[in-house]
């Protein structure tokens, strides 16, 4: 299936024009399955990169729940200098945007180093948020005061290239708020949220992170609220996975949107469809949807 | 990914298993897998992922599927008048420039890939002998679509007592040995295989197509490796296990 | 559905005897639904009640997401002169729990000051909270000191009746210690998730607390993390729609669990059927569930 | 809620509306409603609720519903062999003591509680007249289940061009009126009404039996009142609209 991709499509994210507004979300979309992803996203996503190689969690990585999924991979991934020769086969012929972790402040302002002049790299995503990989047992984005130093440390590493701070939920309007302050291009909301899987008769339970379209309501609440608040845009993630998830995501205020566990069970071409079926009949092109509700249902 | 909707042409039940096929011509190598999921999304969000199911056989116009109700998820597939699969994914058996006798090792369910594996090494002329373990008697029926093949079965009723190792004679006498079942079982066949020895491996999985990094094994040397692009079907010793 | 209880399905809480493990998530089930609570629930707990009616928000005030829905009902209640009046129409002859929610401190003195003496009362739940009431902008539960503040001050108002803090998922760990310190005899985990149903097609937006299956993978967490870290129970609460999905919760570390959502679409007699069915097959009688994980399932 | 698991015996598109029957002999009051879902929990969780609808009609054998595909609710009901509903629920319409002639009026949809109530009259010997509005021709078809009823629709593809009320005499000739329809048209009967007058109301709802104070309509003097317990069918005078 191919979807034709048109100017009502087209979306500006942080001043880099995006021919579609999906964008796969970060560990979603490996290079091996990037054929289903040609003509279909806006600018291509590769997974997390860390400073060093990870050889991430034992398995099972894995366990379903009701509309969504928990994932405990932690991270595995090739390390920043591998990852770099490797580059060239994202090139899909849109803007390339690169996530990025660390351990450290240090780690994320070397990974940013390493990113800042490269040509190839259109944005850098900083993971701030994974909740898979502890440092002294809280993530990045546990409050506002780390989130505000790593995005200002990088903010000076890379000072041209585009940052998006992606967030978790919990605490997520304070850390938005310090992630504009301290120089943050913009925000993707949201990560996985921390959830468990047990198995009642293995007696056996899997901690990690949830996906799908269980957390959808959730990551709505999450970008309605920050984007109401902050003058960056925000990319919408979680749950996406129809035409008219993308634009509740955008009439919410998103300005582009993430498909991550929706793509292992549908073609992402589906969905674009299904969002440019919306759009003729809504009769609005895709950037004018951004933050377009008219109000709470309710009143 | 990409799923195709197929209604489901012939379906039958075989002691503990359901077999059934749909048309679509392939090609298909032994060993590969689809992703395979009772409706299109958004038909049933539990559970949300597809589940990996081999190919069974292939005759150029059907192609079929055998497995076991397990959870949820098979037990939907067993009800569908219609299924969502995939095209066939990842990495099957390596039957390039075997000559020698083979033997194909099945346990329970893990008979599934064998059957398309035997009809390839009979269109090479590479002789191979069939070696099949189960729970009981009534699992085992399935193993009259193997025929010639030897049965194990863990209380006797039906062919040796014992695992499939038990039905079958020193593995060094192949040239070849392709095994699929549970990891313990797969773990038995590396240590009694001392030569070529292929392996496929069952993990949970995410996606099937490289993409979540879900459904990964311990390769010497190289970490952690998704069995769903680089296997399911592997080397045996390069397997970490 | 009959299902017959037994001494297999019978636990303890906060020193009440239930004779199953199940109880009515407050707000889910009415005086005119009874019938079929009865011989299915170890104990009756009404909606929440407040010092005055309420009226409660304007309809629409439920929105479905995947595997969950969304309200907002906002407290309607008649207050609590008339449910004192109506309380008879809660006897099942099982014990009855109340929630209860104020404005402030001196609301929730004022209600647990109501109860303190009632022979009906088995315990009280404190519903901290609710998403859908603001104070300040604020829940309760926003933090650990207004968390103990409530606490405290109704444990001497009822220093003879069990306290159960109900609480929301964000930051629950911090204040469930706080609520335990505070002089609870127990904590109800999780009250509904804040999030945001849009309808593309209207352009409107439903705020409200999400429940139902998509949020159980969370309330699990919430569960195994607060239930390893405090000594009191803790009663699971959040998608329990099946019989294995109460073993869950108590292996997770839940000593009871209480079912809203579910019961709009399933007898909650099934449940407990399906339940006491787990038992039997696990051999194992419902009280020595609870914390009964071997480990995580990776490792 | 308890839900009762019911083949569907007979099942017609009628107009843009599906009329299907089961067996269940009732009893039934009318402008009762059941909560339906397309199969059992978790047969799907998208959506997760069930939906109700009101009865349309019982012959002491067989009892239909009438609906409307609007969303993925009804697409899915409009599929299914078998359905899930609840016993009926809510209070219906008050026919005690009404001797002269009624009105019934139905806006679309909302024709489903009247023929049922139209049934229950006829029984009773109670005259009454049948009005019916819809948008077009199209979904006026059903009103060939209604005979002798006057039909108005927005286009004027059928009977007269107007909305429901154009097609009624002054409705003070009536010893009582009936409506059911979007709540804009049940407003206009409302004022057009100043006798008798009962209106069954939609509003969303979660629970069906009480339970979530979802479904509430503001009744003049006591706030919100749910419509699932209390209605669907109000005195229009109640009604704070
Ligand atoms: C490459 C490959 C080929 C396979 N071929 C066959 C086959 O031909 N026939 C057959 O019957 N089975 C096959 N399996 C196993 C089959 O995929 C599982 O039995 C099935 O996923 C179970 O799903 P369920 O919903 O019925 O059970 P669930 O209730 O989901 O789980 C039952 C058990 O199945 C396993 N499981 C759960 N989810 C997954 C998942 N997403 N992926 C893999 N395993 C999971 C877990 O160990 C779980 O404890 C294969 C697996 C793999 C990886
Ligand atoms: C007492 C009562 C009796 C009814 N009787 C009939 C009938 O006989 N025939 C008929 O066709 N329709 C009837 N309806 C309306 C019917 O319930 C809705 O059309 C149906 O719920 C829509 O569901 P959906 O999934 O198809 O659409 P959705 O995609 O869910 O929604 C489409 C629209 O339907 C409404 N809706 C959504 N969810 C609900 C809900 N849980 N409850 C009520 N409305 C909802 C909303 O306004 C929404 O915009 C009745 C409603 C009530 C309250
Ligand atoms: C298997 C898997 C792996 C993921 N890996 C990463 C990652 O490496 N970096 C990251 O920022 N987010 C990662 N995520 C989170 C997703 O990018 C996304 O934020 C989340 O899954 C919610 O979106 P979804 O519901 O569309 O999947 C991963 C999610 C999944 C399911
Ligand atoms: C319609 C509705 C009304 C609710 N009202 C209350 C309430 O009054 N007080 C309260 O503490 N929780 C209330 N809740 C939250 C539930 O008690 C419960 O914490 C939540 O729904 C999660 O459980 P569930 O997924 O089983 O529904 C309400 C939930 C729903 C769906
Ligand atoms: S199943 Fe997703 S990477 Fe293999
Ligand atoms: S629908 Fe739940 S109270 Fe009426």
């Amino acid at each position: 299936m191919v979807v034709r991709t048109s100017a009502e499509l087209a979306v500006e994210l942080c001043g880099i024009p995006l021919r579609t507004p999906l964008i796969p979300a970060s560990g979603t979309l490996a290079k091996e399955a990037l054929g289903e992803a040609r003509d279909v996203y806006g600018a291509m996503l590769p997974k997390t990169v860390t400073p060093r190689p990870r050889q991430g969690n034992p398995p099972p990585r894995v366990a379903e729940t009701p509309a969504g999924m928990i994932n405990s991979i932690g991270l595995q991934n090739p390390g920043i200098d591998r990852f770099l020769e490797d580059l060239d086969a994202y090139d899909l012929g849109v803007p390339l945007l690169v996530s990025v972790a660390g351990d450290t402040v240090a780690e994320f302002v070397a990974l940013c180093g390493r990113l800042a002049d490269d040509k190839r790299v259109s944005a850098i995503e900083l993971n701030l948020s994974c909740p898979n990989v502890e440092h002294g047992g809280l993530t990045f984005c546990a409050g506002p005061a780390s989130v505000a130093e790593v995005v200002a440390a990088c903010r000076k590493t890379a000072p041209d290239k585009p940052l998006l701070a992606k967030l978790t939920n919990e605490g997520v309007l304070g850390n938005a708020v310090a992630a504009e302050e301290a120089g943050a291009d913009g925000l993707t909301l949201i990560n996985t949220v921390p959830a468990l899987s047990v198995d009642p008769w293995a007696r056996k339970a899997l901690p990690g992170g949830l996906s799908g379209p269980a957390i959808k309501p959730v990551a709505l609440r999450a970008v309605y609220e920050v984007s109401a608040t902050v003058e960056i845009p925000v990319v919408g993630c979680g749950g996406v996975s129809t035409g008219t998830d993308v634009a509740e995501f955008m009439l919410a205020g998103a300005t582009a949107v993430q498909v991550g566990t929706a793509s292992f069970v549908r073609e992402p071409a589906e969905i674009l469809e299904e969002f440019a079926g919306y759009l003729e009949k809504a009769g609005s092109p895709a950037r004018q949807l951004t933050g377009g509700l008219r109000g709470y249902q309710g009143s | 990914m990409k799923f195709y909707s197929v209604p489901i042409e012939h379906r039958e039940h075989i002691g503990g298993y359901t077999l059934f096929s749909y048309r679509w011509e392939g090609p298909v190598e032994p060993g590969q897998f689809a992703m395979a999921r009772f409706g299109r999304f958004p038909y049933t969000l539990d559970p949300l992922l597809a589940r990996p199911l081999s190919f069974y056989d292939q005759d150029g116009e059907a192609t079929s599927l055998l497995f076991e109700v397990r959870g949820r998820g098979t037990a939907l597939l067993d009800q569908a008048d219609k299924i969502e699969v995939t095209a066939p994914l990842g990495r099957g058996f390596d039957v390039n420039g075997i000559d020698g006798p083979c033997a194909l090792l099945g346990g329970g369910i893990g008979v599934a890939p064998l059957k398309i594996l035997g009809r390839r090494l009979e269109a090479l002329g590479v002789p191979y002998d069939t070696f099949l373990g189960f729970a009981d008697a009534g699992t085992a029926e399935i193993s009259r679509d193997f025929p010639g093949a030897r049965v194990a079965t863990m209380d006797g009723s039906a062919g040796v007592r014992g695992t499939v190792l038990d039905a079958a004679p020193p593995l060094e006498e192949y040239a070849a040995v392709y095994a699929c079942g549970p990891n313990p079982m797969l773990a038995a066949v590396k240590r009694a295989a001392d030569g070529f020895c292929q392996l496929s491996v069952e993990e949970r999985m995410g996606c099937g197509n490289g993409s979540c990094n879900a459904c990964v094994v311990p390769v010497e040397g190289r970490g952690y490796v998704r069995s769903c692009v680089e296997g399911p079907v592997f080397e045996a010793a390069t397997l970490a296990w």
